[in-house]
């Protein structure tokens, strides 16, 4: 709890009502509230302080691989290093984000005064949490109380075997999978409560068909979360099995199969790049209409793209395991599913250009980072595609060019919308505005060394660098390349710093923001900023998708043109 | 015409770009690798193609239709249009046609890999990885080496490939040497197997590509593709015993002595351990400690006394011998050519 | 006062929507499903996997008996809620007590299965992959079964007490469907583990 | 829902802060912890979850724990901050799904299906004349989907071959398709020289976007296409595909107007005046799952 607090009191939003209440009175506000977006903002502010952590380690990574046959760190230490940070960044930087931006916006956008269950909400935020403390326990736990364990040391995915007690002796694995245990039972709580949120408490009007985007999205990342999440927590259940009581799961020796484990991990692992990214469109979907002045461009379809991607997403995940000899039959049914994402994926991307285009587009920080998003989605996509050819695939798989590929689908586009998102919506959760000048120089800095590190990282996998290797002989020309890479890390860090810089600052310098700086179109910002402790007075009641548009335009409204005959005839839940 | 030119030059100047590389995927030598270079120019060529038109487009549109006033005053708002079917259908389809055509190539591609027919005089190799070294195995000709492999060289007249059968004693790995093939999987409780003709002598590079655990990095390959020859003299001379040499009898009798033979075999000594890599014919290669280092008498000393010098975590404790034990079995070690 | 985004004339008359402890209980089968399939497909793929014996064939009969009880009380369950939707709560306790001691005996059927397993078969968790496989598929469902139980016994005391009301038939009924979950749950476990797998 | 009915004008019903889900939370969390340091651990675990497992229920049973809010009245007034010149003039152009005019999906289909048919004919008249049998073009286009027939010879190609010609239907009808619905498509957008566009300067550009990729796709085909045919078949595909299209009559997309339900889905399609339209906007979300 310790570890959070600090940076959720960045955010806290009661400080400025009631200083003079002792720091005691707003711990217990905070440990016992039941507010979605209290919850919110701590589900942000404790993923905020493990991006730093985990942003951390990468740098250690890159300052030991930055030349060959370095001895910066211990291959022990790297090899814990890149665990820790993979598993940080997807289970407690990536999900928790996510889920706070979503506790936070999904009850205000569709005119809600909580989430459906509250308790619950709080319960799955508390879990995670403590997930993630237990993670990082390991740091000083293990060896201290038994001498044996410390930060687990198998990759972020744990093939087996290498995860058996014979080759993983002390409890390194076991916090691991204790610990994604833990947040796996929070992930889906939140996701069962955005669910139950978005069908069963959107205001009067708001049918699914007027749903915002994000809500939608939202919906259909929970929706993965429950097919996705579980399997990893069945997974991880039978190692604890394996590993408490002896059972032979993924034990090879007994006549296990490791190639199982891989199965079951990456039945939850892709439809989870998905889970992380699916919320990033949710915000393009936003953001990228509001500064283009227009609506989004094919509603519907952008809809149908997402629940498509939700759902071929689910047959896609063994190509990641084009090289475990397969054979040929199952390598071309999953290179044609994997394939097939490609389609509504560019539908998305199409859309979004159509929506930008005939628009009056204001470059907002918040928009730079959206265009950032876009650019970088597109060739991320492009390198997706280039995995998806299981041949190729030989060559690219662990190799720097799938780490290349998948930081540019997590940083270049996931980490640039949240960015985007932050800038949009820290007015509304602060009720100041987040520096414009900061910001840009935030942008270009993060842009720049974004692009040194990673579009450089796909040259050393194209010439055969391996991934997870502490060190490289030096007669590979791979120095270079790593480098450029690590030098790119230094932008990023001096970026981020001011990007928390600029969060501090503006919370007490910032321009104050009113209800509605964006001049936008959805029902939270047609509350106060930061909203009142019941989001709304009077519940609203919309007639269109964007209300506000309705209200600022009253000779012209939506609700003239997206007509319907029968009132809740329409739904579809 | 010009495209078909875009492709060729394309080849050309990505095989080039990264220079004298000794594991660039793109200085294909074997026909595994040519036919994923093939393909992965294709691919390459269609992605490219994409991004400089979607990358153009919304180049264009954002220097087209930015605002033109400050910061937001005084402007009408634009036409709001709402969607497009016909526009949605297209960038439906054509995505769609290109994926049925890429789908087609990558399947012809997977099927004339994985399903290739074995030729009656394919040489067979059994590999088995262990943390952090590979065992090669020749059963046919009865030869047992560790991380070096020496294969033939395929002549495109008359092909002669080598089928690897691979699988794993311990933790999963993964075979790759770029320029011969992409990478196959060794998992242990399974049996995969993979095949290389590569088409020109010489050594090539690669190493371990699955996360096996703390020495992952150093699990290194050298694959000699040699003559026909020089293939047959090399099996002629791994077939025979180890060396015996009399004047190294005391550094044999420390190896005898210890618990190097619960790991190392020798051919003709009383070492039978299968945990190690087999050492008949250490002398004859040319790197130790799966090519982490050149085989010199002092680096066989060095890794004797400590392997952690050159790989911390490898599975071989520090044997603890004083100086002169030391320099007896690095004597004895040094001789078995 | 807020007067946010109303819209005159919208129509918002009759807006209902579905109950969110329903919707909320659908998620949740939805996900516990999914653990299911990944147990049902490892156990499925260890069929006749295993290194050593004792192997299905030796050691598992049909456990009728306790599959009926465990199948008639989603009746009894369903019987409940009925009853308390009509306010008659002496029937509702009447078939809650009738559940309760349908799971009860299955449960302790498991229990006595398993009892002979261990000490008559020796066959354990680390026996081998049946043993692994069996014991985790069959055990998660039992933890299942007796969450349930614990559920239903405190909804039994609730209701032999007067503290459930005709308001709570909702509470119950999304309890109700959980426990047709489990029960689900057993159709697809008893048809691998023992129709399929023997 | 709590909040929707029984609002008074003073204050509102929200939920009551709790402790307990962050108790049962670590109460579970240290229970795992237990497992990785000591058994005590798990205890002093297990007996917090057990306290906020019956600390829940009691905010849940017999009924909600709620707290009263005050409602500050703080007006929020919400109006467009551009300061517009002009506001948007209102009328059909500026709020739209565009095109206004289009040809209905099907239009596309039956495009697709004539030229397909179309292009077999020079196909046709290529294979008899170069190989004297009209299977050969069929099979070097199946060919496509079968590794095995890499290294067919001529004759082998220039025989009947069953699933030879079921995969050259499958291709060659898939393709056809799903250009002919491109064409429905996009034709509209480019009225000014339909039968040039459709008829040859798509066609010049699929031929020679195939012709740099054949290698890799297809060598077989690769190797004995004639290219001068292939062009002729496809110029056949395009004119006539092109003609059928735009053969029929043009439909006004329904503007924002919701259709029923099986309407939208193509289940009926004789409502009204909308009878034969394709379905509207929200449409793409059912034909596309």
């Amino acid at each position: 709890m310790a570890t959070q607090t600090p940076v959720t009191e960045v955010l806290d939003l009661t400080v400025e009502k009631a200083p003079q209440r002792r720091w005691l009175e707003v711990l217990h506000d905070w440990v016992t509230t039941v507010d979605h977006k209290k919850i919110g903002l701590m589900y942000i502010g404790y993923a905020l302080f493990f991006l730093v952590v985990a942003g951390f380690e990468a740098l250690l990574m890159r300052v030991q691989l930055a030349v060959p046959n370095n001895h910066f760190v211990s291959p022990q230490v790297f090899n814990r290093l890149f665990t820790m940070h993979g598993t940080t960044m997807v289970f407690f930087v990536g999900m928790p984000i996510l889920f706070g931006f979503g506790n936070y916006l999904i009850p205000l956008m569709i005119g809600a005064r909580d989430m459906a269950f509250p308790r619950l909400n709080a319960f799955s935020f508390w879990i995670s949490a403590f997930g993630g403390l237990l993670l990082y326990f390991s740091y000083f736990g293990g060896s201290g109380l038994y001498g044996a364990g410390s930060a687990p040391d198998v990759g972020w995915f744990a093939y087996a075997p290498l995860t058996a007690q014979v080759f993983s002796p002390g409890h390194s694995t076991d916090y691991w999978t204790l610990s994604l245990l833990l947040t796996g039972i929070g992930t889906i709580g939140t996701s069962l409560n955005i669910v139950a949120t978005a069908i069963c408490m959107r205001c009067p009007g708001m049918k699914m068909s007027r749903l915002p985007l994000l809500v939608w999205l939202y919906l259909v990342t929970s929706c993965m979360v429950f097919v996705a999440v579980s399997p990893l927590t069945a997974a991880q259940i039978m190692l604890m099995l394996d590993r408490y009581l002896g059972s032979h799961f993924f034990d090879t020796q007994a006549g296990g199969s490791a190639v199982l484990w891989m199965h079951f991990f990456w039945i939850f692992g892709h439809p989870e790049v998905y889970i992380l990214i699916l919320p990033a469109f949710a915000f393009a979907n936003e953001i990228i209409p509001v500064f283009s002045r227009k609506a989004i461009f094919g509603y519907p379809a952008m809809v149908a793209a997402s629940v498509g991607i939700g759902f071929i997403s689910l047959s896609v995940w063994a190509h990641h395991m084009f090289a475990v000899g397969m054979g040929p039959g199952a390598n071309t049914f999953f290179v044609l599913a994997t394939m097939a994402v490609s389609v509504p994926t560019g539908i998305k991307i199409f859309n979004w250009l159509a929506t930008l285009w005939g628009g009056k587009i204001r470059f907002t920080v918040s928009m730079m980072f959206a265009v950032g998003f876009l650019f970088q989605f597109l060739i991320a996509g492009l390198t997706g595609i280039m995995l998806s050819v299981a041949p190729f695939d030989w060559q690219l798989t662990g190799s720097y060019f799938v780490v290349a590929h998948f930081h540019y689908v997590l940083v270049g586009a996931i980490l640039f919308m949240l960015f985007s998102a932050f800038y949009y919506w820290y007015p509304k959760m602060s009720g100041r505005m987040l520096s414009e000048t900061m910001g840009k120089w935030h942008f270009w800095l993060f842009l720049i060394g974004f692009h040194l590190t990673f579009d450089f990282m796909h040259v050393p996998g194209l010439l055969g660098m391996p991934r997870r290797i502490y060190t490289y002989e030096a007669d590979r020309g791979w120095m270079i390349w790593n480098m450029v890479v690590s030098s790119g890390a230094i932008f990023q860090t001096i970026a981020t710093l001011l990007f928390v810089y600029n969060m501090v600052w503006s919370y007490f310098k910032g321009e104050v923001a009113g209800a509605d700086p964006w001049d936008a179109w959805t029902l939270e910002w047609s509350t106060t900023s930061p909203p009142a402790t019941y989001n709304f007075a009077k519940i609203p009641s919309v007639a269109s998708r964007r209300p506000l548009w309705d209200l600022k335009h009253p000779e012209d409204p939506d609700s003239h043109y997206e007509t319907t005959e029968k009132p809740g005839g329409e739904e579809r839940p | 015409m010009f495209a078909c030119h875009g492709l060729y030059d394309l080849a050309v100047i990505v095989s080039t770009a990264f220079g004298d590389n000794p594991t660039n995927i793109f200085a294909p030598v074997g026909t595994p690798a040519h036919s994923v270079f093939g393909l992965s120019m294709l691919v390459l060529w269609i992605t490219g193609a994409i991004f400089v038109l979607v990358a153009g487009i919304l180049l264009y549109v954002l220097v087209r239709y930015r605002s033109r006033a400050a910061d937001g005053v005084t402007e009408q708002e634009p036409p709001q249009i709402y969607g497009s079917n016909q526009i949605e259908l297209a960038w439906t389809v054509i995505p769609i046609l290109i994926v049925v055509m890429l789908f087609l190539a990558t399947a012809r591609v997977i099927y004339t890999t994985e399903h290739a027919p074995k030729p009656a005089d394919a040489l067979d190799v059994t590999v088995i990885g262990h943390q952090f070294w590979w065992e090669y195995s020749y059963p046919a000709l009865g030869v047992v080496t560790a991380n070096e492999l020496h294969v033939p060289v395929s002549d495109p007249k008359h092909m002669l490939p080598t089928y690897l059968t691979m699988s794993s004693a311990d933790t999963d790995h993964s075979f790759w040497v770029p320029r011969l093939a992409g990478k196959t999987d060794v998992i242990p409780n399974r049996v995969n197997t993979m095949w290389i003709d590569p088409q020109e002598t010489g050594l090539y590079l690669g190493q371990c590509a699955q996360y096996c655990g703390v020495q992952h990095a150093k699990m290194l390959i050298r694959v000699y593709v040699d003559t026909p020859a020089a293939f047959d003299a090399w099996v002629a001379h791994q077939r025979q015993p180890a060396v015996e040499d009399s004047r190294v009898a005391e550094g044999r009798a420390v190896f005898e002595h210890n618990a190097c033979i619960s790991c190392h075999t020798i051919r003709g000594t009383v070492a039978t351990g299968r945990f190690g890599p087999d050492l008949t014919h250490v002398a004859s290669r040319d790197t130790i400690a799966s090519g982490a280092v050149p085989n010199t008498a002092a680096n066989i000393r060095s890794f004797v006394d400590n392997p952690e010098n050159f790989k911390p975590g490898a599975l071989m404790p520090p044997m603890h011998l004083d100086s002169h034990d030391l320099d007896a079995v690095t004597a004895y070690l040094t001789t078995l050519k | 006062m807020i007067e946010a985004a109303v819209i005159p004339n919208s129509p918002n008359e009759g807006w209902e929507l579905p109950s969110r402890g329903v919707v909320g209980m659908v998620c949740l089968i939805a996900a516990e499903a999914s653990i299911f399939i990944i147990f049902v497909v490892a156990y499925v793929f260890y069929i006749g996997k295993s290194v050593s014996g004792p192997t299905p064939k030796d050691v598992l009969t049909l456990p009728v008996f306790t599959t009926i009880c465990l199948l008639s009380s989603s009746l009894t369950v369903h019987a409940a809620v009925s009853a308390l939707r009509q306010s008659k709560r002496n029937l509702c306790s009447l078939w809650l007590a009738a559940t309760v001691l349908l799971g009860g005996i299955f449960l302790a059927g498991t229990g006595r299965e398993w009892y002979e397993l261990i000490y008559h078969d020796g066959l354990t968790i680390q026996t081998n992959l049946f043993g692994t496989t069996f014991y985790s598929l069959v055990g998660l469902h039992a933890t299942h079964v007796i969450v349930g139980l614990i559920m239903l016994m405190l909804a039994l005391v609730f209701s032999l007490n007067g503290a459930m009301t005709h308001e709570h038939s909702e509470k119950l009924e999304v309890l109700s469907l959980y426990w047709h979950f489990v029960d689900a749950v057993w159709v697809v476990v008893f048809l691998v583990v023992y129709v399929l797998g023997r | 829902m709590h909040s929707n009915h029984a609002q008074e004008e003073h204050g509102l019903q929200l939920p009551a802060p709790t402790a307990w889900p962050m108790v049962l939370a670590l109460g579970l969390s240290l229970v795992l912890m237990g497992m990785v340091t000591d058994v005590a651990v798990s205890i002093l675990g297990g007996l917090l979850a057990f306290a906020g497992t019956v600390g829940w229920f009691r905010q849940v049973l017999p009924h909600e724990v709620h707290e009263e809010v005050e409602v500050r009245t703080e007006e929020v007034t919400v109006t467009s901050n551009r300061t517009l010149a002009a506001r948007l003039p209102k009328g059909p152009m500026h709020r739209k799904i565009i095109p206004v005019e289009t040809f209905q999906i099907i239009t596309g289909i039956k495009g697709g299906i004539a030229g397909g048919l179309a292009m077999t004919v020079p196909a046709g008249i290529f294979s008899l004349v170069k190989y004297h049998s009209f299977w050969y073009a069929v099979n070097l286009l199946a060919a496509g989907g079968f590794v095995s027939w890499a290294g067919a010879s001529n004759a082998f190609l220039g025989e009947f071959h069953l699933q030879g010609l079921l995969a050259a239907i499958v291709i060659h009808g898939l393709t056809s398709l799903l250009v002919g619905l491109l064409y429905g498509a996009m034709l509209p957008m480019f009225p000014k020289y339909p039968i040039v566009t459709a008829g040859f300067i798509v066609p010049l550009l699929f031929t020679g976007i195939l012709h740099s990729a054949l290698n890799i796709v297809s060598p077989i085909l690769n190797e004995r296409i004639d290219w001068f045919w292939f062009v002729v078949s496809q110029i056949a595909f395009g004119l006539v595909c092109g003609f059928v299209v735009n053969l029929q009559a043009k439909v006004r997309t329904p503007q924002f107007q919701a259709l029923p339900f099986a309407v939208r889905a193509g289940l009926h399609s004789n409502v009204e005046e909308l009878v034969e339209e394709e379905p509207t906007d929200s449409d793409h979300e059912d034909t596309s799952r």
